[in-house]
């Protein structure tokens, strides 16, 4: 498809017909949503593999609202940067549950209140 | 010359910090605080040659040093010692330093390096907040005293000494942030009024006075936060006596010696001449806590049982008669409060380091434990009853000089005399029923010193365990292994000839100035008539905008 | 704010939402989630309407709704729901629904890119670990779960909290898009066209734009470029020039231009990548490098239980009536590593 | 250079010297009638501040032997030659004045009264030499008496004693001559220093402790009346030197304008130094640490409490009589005179309940006192200074007398366990000293005592109606007192030193060893046999050093705890008596003699006596106003009739014998011939036991000092240490707890968000999100 063909009404109105007639905002809305429910899910689940999930999610409401960005402004910063989040999402993955299954075999639980040595 | 006199301990502290050997430490510590008492000296044996012929403020000495610090702010590094005020207290800072690193010779056997090394950072900033000539600079020492004497009270101290150390950095560093705003502010109002930026101390006092008496009373009321913390005021002493039971010796000497003096100095050179109209409005409330200070205070005095704390109650009540002094406002009064600074330090300072000699042998500072020493130490009960006596100001020695002129500035200032055209009154808003009451604080401070010189040295001798099976005249070898560090197996029955060193000039000194106060006080009567020339001048001109707004209403009346 | 929704009836629905997602935690008693997930729905059919109510001609088309719709479904449940297993699912479904949102907003290799990499690398990658790290399933499934599991932490709080900044941040988002302007600078879509003249050439012959094979793209003589010059207007255009000496010029419309000369998504994201963050790769790539280091020298690690944990497990079995048999060495403290163990 | 030693004031001598005279010359013109005396002069005061620094030195040198005393005795012997050449020099002529050089000096403006000056110099009149006279007189003679004495603490102890004696006499020195109120409060002060040094002097002894003590802080009391007067002075009249002050005060118009007459300045400043007064000469409540004081050696004793010190009061009155007089209503003079009266009875009737002979004198100290007081309350300021210096030397007498006692009898002072000690072997003189000094006490005809007394009673009587407020009832009073002045002197000489010779030594451990042997052997003896460096009687002079050949040192202070020695055991031990040596007795002998020549001064010189020329020539010398109605033949007050001038001379008499025989018949012995050994049994002596009893409760308390110490104790002393209690718990709990409340604050703070720090994952994120919620909302309020 032909971004200039759609360009100056995306830029400044609603999408395209064809693809309907969702604005910036409502990318951000549902980004922002998502963000919302990652934090909740995150504050409130103790498991700690559903909270680094949760991170996710965060991530990936992130990522839309980029996108929304990118299409927005006709170029594709926003994409590389989805790129760059999920590069980071990847590494905290192989990190995260790396320390989740050490921190597992140490407790053999996965309760996150159950390491709280920091407690002041 | 005064940068010398400064930076010299400082020297020494390099010294102290590289010296190859542990023992050397206290006689590098030693000549560093030599030097600025050395250059004092000679500068009071040139009075005159550098202080010109006359000492009034405002006029720089040839001392005078001027360093642009911050131009940009308009900070300047502006030291100088053009008032007898801050002469008397820099001799009295030099002269305490080298007594108290002779005084800790063997009290001080573990980390010397760090002790003495605080101990001429600390003597470096004192002598640094009676020379500073900028608020800023001012502050900067005020402000590093507290350091240095943090340390050495949690390092140095007795059993409680950390939450004693944090007490008291927290609660002096909180008032003087206050007044920190105060001076900030004056510096503030002076640069939006002159477009210019400076701390210069003359130069802000000048702006200061011009401000409305309103804003005077918060300048006032910061400043005077921020000072009153330190001196005591009485509300605001009880950092005093944790501090001063758990510091080390050498801690309390400078303590009740030096540092309370910033306190009153402060008061003295930035409080009164930057809101005179202020001070005259809360001099009758100020004078009222003094007295509650002298009067509780002493009273407290009476029912210690440690007797260094019961020292430090009694600096409390001392320091009530020189801030009475103070608020008298007149000559009289200030020259009292002045020679107050100078002569609590002396006494009070003598008197802690009779009790840290007492210390060092018996390890237990409780009246209870030990009693009678006067049997077992003759000497240093005389030295004892002598500075016990100088502070409860007995006449010819120099606690009664000060003592009685804050008394008498207190009761000559009032209307009272001025209403009846009698000649020995000056103008005040205190008076004869001020120092009546604060008089009674003489026979308390009688009561409780003899209490204390009673129980110490006199009746039947009283030892804690292990010290009664040591014959007389033997040396205390062991029998307290239980403190660490215990080395004072060289300590002798009664005071050494080290102890008596640091003891006989103080006692000299107070002697002196009990019988011969004229060199002091022509030495300070020039700053003194400069402070009470500023209060003078604003009390008329308080009096001509009262008489003006009655004329006014008068007028109104009359239409 | 006003010109994109009504804002009352918004945070109305934030609020019933965070009623909704409190609700659907799971929690000692018997977890309500189907109330919480009605709630929630209602919540978002809220904020729909309130989209409708403020600009009743703009209305998002359907695919939109179904997309975001499931993603936000998902993701409700894939907080809310109690087995690790099935949250991971529920968000490999958020992002496959939210890949449908990046398809309407044109960027299929984002989509796909995503799709690959989380759905199939990531995901897998937690499903593996939350299978190796729950507790062996038994005859009775709840006890299986832990109580961390089964338990939310404050969920009113944190719904509330959550929903707080749901609605501050979509009220500072609906002001800031609405005054958000396209800057025509920063527009790139077709710009890098003169770095790649041999396929603009070839559509242009494809097109037969060309007068003859001599001609070939024309260079721009103030920058050395070639004079290719796409405009988001379409008033745009191309030089071609003849190579046979004449230096004959011809200038081709924007809108003459063949349908297939214009980049593609994943040319524009390859462009955009190495052309104005090439450094971005690099960091990206030493992260990859790095979390692979740690993630292999972390999974080598030894560990051992700790005691107190020990004893919680101890006890944890013998309430359970197992401990006889498991004994006091865990299923991951072998003996002998106890030396080793970090400590 | 130079200006620093003017600064350091070493060239104050210079200075001085050359500004003295310029000080002179000015002086007349503004006090009047003040010459420039001799520089020698300044010797009274600087011999014995020689002394204090010498016997210092002494001490630090290590000096075992008398020469502190030897030091003392010739450094005072010569400080009263001096007063008596200054005395011939200046006798009949206009006060002289020294200044030494400014002590305290401030000025604040050039006007009247804003220099405040106070020197170091000295005026030399008729009152302050009469002082003086027996001040350094009388302090030669006791050094010389405590020589002896004091010799069982030869060494440093020895040198702490002399050294306050020194200073004592220094101080009291400034105090007398002084030519400012403040050098006054100077010596006033420093006497009160060395008077509370010497009472403490056995410092182990915690009863001598709390007598120094309560001296000391009783004294404090006065003294804070005596310089708010001071600063009252200095405010009104614009100056504190005297001949200043009563130059204004002559010329009865204040600085500010207004008449003196009336002017509040006329009875509030007098009352103000009365209260002083009071203090330092144990008048009214401020009398109960004087028999305390006598906790002090004996010597200090007779010169301090008992001849110059606490007659300080009455110099103080004295002085300032001027100021004193010019209120027309006399106001402070009738206090004074009242609580001279009410002193001197209310001692008086304690003295006869009590039984221990020190402290018998010491309450006869005060009622005598009593007597000076009210003799300056009832304008007769010769009576009182005549009394003060006739009191000087026979109440001295009566305590050397006393001290030889306790010094012989191993400290015993209980007149119940004495007996006929006038008539044991070495005690003659002492005898003779005691009967003296009783008949003088007595007012026995034709003694010094006598006279003094007489003329107060008889000014009291002469005095007319209303001048002072019921003079005539302080008349009677003084009158009664007199009789039983005269009634418990001899009750303790009659019990004491005459009756069978009968004795328990004391339990003084350091006394006792002077007269203790077991049994069977005789003193001379078992101190042969033990080589015991005791000196015995007069052979040895003052030998009494126990400093060699003997396994105890109990020389000096510092062992005395080390040395324990065995209680005195009378079944294996004997006690003998060890009277006075050669130096006691001399001392007794002269101050025996002065005691008696005394009377002859009354007939020396113009009507009234030499004391009577002295004052009158003095600033206190009663104004032509105030004496046209007292004192003289213009008496208006009569004595049934008769003028009392005259009759006085005969019923003073005849009180005072009645007072004997009573104490005769109660105490005294059977017959004429009773006054001789052996005439009345031990038995006897409960004559007056039995007699007590009729006065039950009465006598208790009498005996209990009528529970004065104990109800100070409760009224004033506990409720201030219970305050004090309170007040440093409410430091600690109330003051401190506040700042700690502060220092609570910021870690309340701290716990409250610590709950939120639980080291739970969760919990960080949630607070986070929160926080970030949170700040957004503020953000877009903010912003719409």
């Amino acid at each position: 498809m032909n971004l200039l063909s759609i360009a100056p009404t995306l830029a400044q109105g609603p999408m395209p017909t064809e693809m309907g007639g969702a604005t910036l905002f409502h990318y951000l809305l549902v980004s922002a949503i998502m963000f919302g429910l990652g934090l909740i899910g995150f504050v409130t689940r103790r498991n700690l593999i559903i909270m680094f999930l949760c991170t996710e999610l965060m991530f990936q409401a992130a990522g839309i609202a980029l996108i929304a960005f990118s299409r927005f402004h006709l170029n594709h910063t926003g994409e590389t940067f989805v790129i760059f989040v999920l590069t980071v999402a990847a590494a905290e993955a192989a990190l995260a549950l790396a320390l989740v299954v050490l921190l597992f075999r140490r407790k053999e639980t996965l309760d996150a209140s159950s390491w709280q040595d920091l407690k002041g | 010359m005064l940068l010398a006199l400064i930076f010299s301990p400082l020297l020494a502290l390099l010294g102290v910090v590289f010296a190859p050997r542990k023992s050397q430490v206290k006689h590098i510590a030693l000549a560093g605080m030599l030097l600025p008492l050395a250059i004092v000296s000679y500068l009071l044996l040139n009075y005159s040659s550098w202080s010109g012929t006359t000492a009034s403020s405002g006029r720089a000495t040839e001392l005078a040093v001027s360093l642009n610090w911050f131009p940009d702010i308009g900070l300047k590094l502006v030291l100088d010692l053009n008032s007898g005020v801050s002469v008397a207290l820099v001799a009295l800072t030099a002269l305490l330093g080298p007594l108290c690193v002779i005084g800790s010779h063997t009290a001080i056997t573990t980390r010397v390096r760090t002790y003495y090394g605080w101990l001429l950072v600390l003597q470096s900033a004192m002598l640094g907040v009676f020379c500073a000539r900028d608020v800023i600079l001012f502050y900067i020492f005020f402000e590093f005293t507290l350091v240095p004497m943090f340390v050495l009270i949690s390092l140095y101290g007795s059993t409680n000494r950390k939450a004693a150390a944090i007490k008291f950095f927290l609660y002096t560093f909180t008032g003087s942030v206050i007044a920190l705003a105060g001076l900030v502010y004056v510096a503030f109002v002076n640069a939006k009024g002159t477009g210019e930026w400076t701390f210069a101390l003359d130069t802000l006092t000048q702006a200061s006075q011009r401000l409305p008496a309103g804003t005077q009373a918060w300048i006032f009321a910061a400043l005077l936060l921020g000072f009153a913390v330190k001196v005591p005021l009485f509300p605001l002493h009880t950092w005093l006596p944790l501090a001063h039971t758990e510091a080390p010796t050498a801690g309390s000497v400078i303590l009740a010696g030096v540092l309370l003096k910033l306190g009153t100095y402060g008061i003295l050179v930035v409080a009164i001449p930057f809101a005179p109209l202020a001070a005259i409005a809360f001099a009758p409330w100020l004078a009222v806590l003094s007295i509650c200070g002298i009067l509780i205070a002493g009273l407290i005095c009476w029912t210690q049982t440690d007797i260094k704390k019961l020292v430090a109650y009694s600096s409390v009540a001392h320091l009530g008669f020189c801030m009475l002094g103070m608020f008298a406002m007149n000559v009289a009064g200030v020259q009292g409060s002045v020679l107050y600074m100078i002569n609590h330090g002396l006494s009070t300072g003598a008197l802690f380091f009779c009790i840290g000699m007492m210390y060092e042998r018996y390890h237990t500072r409780s009246l209870k434990e030990v009693g009678g020493l006067a049997a077992k130490m003759p000497i240093w009960a005389c030295f004892m009853v002598f500075f016990a006596m100088a502070s409860v100001g007995l006449p010819g020695l120099n606690g009664f000089i000060s003592e009685f002129l804050c008394v008498m500035g207190a009761f000559q200032a009032g209307d009272l005399w001025a209403a009846q055209g009698l000649p020995g009154g000056t103008a005040g808003n205190l008076g004869p029923y001020f120092a009546a009451v604060a008089g009674t604080g003489m026979i308390i401070a009688a009561i409780y010193t003899l209490y204390m010189v009673g129980a110490i040295c006199f009746g039947p001798l009283k030892e804690p365990a292990g010290h009664a099976d040591h014959g007389h005249g033997s040396a205390h070898g062991g029998g307290h292994g239980s403190h660490a560090g215990d080395d004072h197996g060289s300590l002798p029955t009664d005071l050494s000839a080290r102890e008596i060193g640091v003891l006989l000039p103080l006692a000299a000194l107070c002697l002196f100035l009990g019988l011969r106060p004229a060199p002091l006080m022509n030495l300070v009567d020039p700053a003194v008539k400069d402070t009470v020339a500023i209060v003078e001048k604003a009390r008329t001109q308080a009096k001509a905008t009262a008489a003006a707004a009655d004329d006014n209403t008068s007028a109104l009346t009359a239409r | 704010m006003h010109s994109m929704m009504s804002p009352i009836l918004f945070y109305a629905a934030c609020a019933i939402g965070a009623l909704g997602v409190a609700l659907a935690m799971p929690r000692r008693a018997v977890s309500p989630y189907l109330i919480g997930a009605i709630v929630g729905a209602a919540a978002l059919g809220l904020a729909l309407i309130g989209l409708a109510v403020a600009k009743p001609d703009a209305l998002p088309n359907f695919h939109f709704y179904i997309f975001s719709a499931i993603a936000l479904g998902a993701a409700l449940r894939c907080i809310t729901h109690a087995r690790p297993i099935y949250s991971a699912l529920y968000f490999v479904l958020t992002i496959l629904a939210s890949t449908g949102l990046y398809l309407i907003l044109a960027a299929e290799f984002m989509a796909f890119a995503l799709i690959i990499v989380y759905a199939g690398a990531i995901l897998i990658t937690y499903l593996f670990v939350i299978m190796l790290a729950s507790e062996g399933p038994t005859e009775e499934v709840a006890e299986a779960m832990g109580e961390y599991d089964r338990v939310a932490r404050e969920p009113w709080t944190a719904s509330i909290a959550g929903f707080v900044l749901i609605a501050a941040l979509s009220t500072m988002f609906a002001a800031g898009s609405s005054n958000l302007k396209l800057n025509p600078e920063l527009a790139v879509a077709d710009r890098h066209l003169d770095v790649m003249p041999k396929r603009v050439l070839a559509e242009l012959r494809e097109a037969k734009l060309l007068p003859d094979d001599s001609w070939g793209l024309a260079i721009n003589g103030t920058n050395g470029r070639y004079d290719i010059n796409p405009r988001l207007d379409g008033q745009g255009s191309l030089t071609i020039a003849s190579n046979n000496g004449t230096g004959e010029r011809q200038l081709i419309a924007q809108k003459d231009w063949p349908k297939g000369l214009s980049l593609s998504n994943t040319e524009g994201v390859a462009f955009s990548l190495i052309d104005a963050h090439p450094g971005a790769i690099e960091i990206a790539g030493v992260i990859l490098l790095m979390s692979m280091l740690g993630a292999v020298i972390l999974s080598r690690k030894k560990v051992e239980m700790d005691e107190e944990a020990l004893r919680q497990a101890i006890a944890r079995e013998r309430s359970a009536e197992r401990g006889d048999e498991l004994g006091i060495e865990g299923p991951y403290a072998t003996p002998g590593v106890g030396q080793g163990g970090a400590a | 250079m130079l200006h620093l030693l003017e600064l350091l004031g070493s060239s104050a001598l210079a200075t001085t010297l050359a500004s003295t005279d310029a000080a002179l010359a000015s002086a007349p013109a503004a006090g009047g009638g003040v010459i420039a005396a001799p520089m020698w002069a300044s010797l009274i005061v600087a011999l014995p501040l020689l002394g204090a620094v010498l016997s210092t030195l002494m001490a630090v040198m290590g000096v075992r032997t008398k020469l502190p005393a030897l030091m003392t005795v010739g450094l005072l012997a010569a400080s009263f030659v001096t007063t008596l050449a200054l005395f011939l020099q200046l006798q009949g002529g206009p006060a002289a004045g020294l200044k030494l050089y400014d002590w305290i000096s401030l000025s604040w403006g050039s006007g009247a009264g804003q220099t405040f000056t106070a020197s170091f110099g000295f005026d030399f009149d008729h009152l302050t030499l009469l002082w003086m006279l027996f001040v350094t007189g009388l302090s030669a003679i006791i050094a010389l008496y405590a020589s002896e004495y004091m010799s069982h603490d030869v060494g440093p102890g020895y040198c702490r004693f002399f050294f306050a004696f020194n200073l004592f006499v220094f101080s009291m020195a400034c105090l007398v001559m002084g030519d400012n109120l403040l050098l006054l409060f100077l010596g006033w002060e420093g006497v009160g220093l060395c008077s509370y040094l010497l009472i403490g002097y056995f410092y182990r002894k915690p009863a001598a402790v709390a007598a120094a003590k309560k001296a000391f802080i009783v004294n404090r009391i006065g003294d804070l009346g005596l310089l708010l007067g001071i600063l009252s002075t200095f405010a009104v009249f614009g100056t504190i030197e005297y001949t200043k002050i009563f130059a204004i005060i002559e010329s009865g118009v204040l600085p500010n304008g207004q008449k003196l007459a009336e002017h509040w300045a006329n009875w509030v400043i007098p009352a103000l130094l009365t209260c002083g007064a009071f203090g330092k000469s144990a008048q009214l409540f401020f009398y109960v640490w004087l028999p305390d004081a006598m906790e002090g050696p004996t010597p200090v004793s007779a010169l301090i409490h008992a001849a110059t010190m606490v007659t300080a009061g009455v110099f103080l009155i004295a002085r300032m009589y001027p100021l004193f007089v010019s209120d027309p209503h006399l106001i402070v003079l009738s206090v004074v005179a009242w609580a001279g009266a009410i002193t001197a009875i209310w001692a008086a009737t304690i003295e006869m309940a009590i039984f221990d002979i020190k402290r018998v004198m010491g309450y006869s100290t005060i009622s005598q006192l009593g007597f000076m007081f009210a003799g300056l309350g009832i304008l007769s300021p010769v009576g009182a200074s005549f009394h003060t210096f006739t009191h000087a030397f026979f109440k001295a007498t009566l305590f050397l007398g006393v001290g030889a006692v306790m010094h012989g009898f191993g400290g015993q002072l209980d007149l119940r366990r004495l007996s006929g000690v006038a008539w044991m072997r070495g005690f003659g003189l002492v005898g003779i000293a005691m009967l003296i000094g009783s008949i003088n006490l007595s007012g026995v005809p034709f003694t010094a005592g006598y006279f003094s007394k007489d003329i107060i009673l008889a000014d009291a009587f002469a005095l007319p109606h209303g001048q002072i407020w019921g003079s005539t009832a302080v008349a009677w009073i003084l009158l009664i007192t007199a009789g039983m002045t005269a009634y418990y002197t001899f009750r303790t000489y009659f019990r004491v030193y005459a009756g069978p010779k009968e004795f328990v030594p004391g339990d003084d451990a350091e006394l006792l060893e002077l007269g203790r042997h077991p049994k069977g052997v005789s003193i001379e003896e078992w101190h042969k046999q033990h080589g015991h460096g005791h000196g015995h009687g007069h052979s040895h002079g003052h030998g009494h050093g126990h400093d060699h050949g003997h396994g105890h040192d109990h020389g000096h202070g510092a062992d005395k705890t080390a040395t324990q020695r065995v209680d005195f055991d009378p079944t294996t031990e004997e006690f003998d008596p060890h009277p006075p040596g050669a130096a006691m007795k001399i001392a007794i002998a002269v101050a025996m003699v002065l005691a008696i020549a005394a009377a002859s001064l009354y007939f020396i010189g113009p009507k009234g006596g030499w004391v009577a020329g002295m004052i009158a020539q003095s600033s206190a010398a009663l104004p032509e106003s105030v004496a046209t109605h007292a004192g003289g033949d213009h008496a208006h007050g009569t004595f049934f009739g008769f003028d009392p001038h005259k009759v006085m001379y005969y019923v003073s008499a005849i009180v005072g014998f009645i007072g004997i025989l009573i104490a005769a018949v109660l105490h005294g012995p059977r017959g004429w011939q009773g006054l001789f050994v052996g005439s009345r049994t031990q038995a006897e002596k409960s004559r007056a036991d039995a007699f007590v009893t009729l006065f039950g409760p009465i006598t208790t308390a009498a005996r209990n000092k009528w529970y004065v110490d104990e109800i100070y104790d409760w009224t004033i002393r506990t409720p201030l240490l219970v305050l004090g209690h309170i007040l440093h718990f409410a430091d600690k709990l109330g003051v401190d707890g506040l700042v700690n409340l502060a220092g609570q604050i910021p870690r309340g703070l701290g716990r409250a968000f610590q709950t939120g720090q639980r080291g739970v994952l969760n919990g960080y994120a949630l607070s986070m999100a929160a926080g970030i919620a949170v700040l957004a909302m503020i953000a877009l309020l903010a912003s719409t």
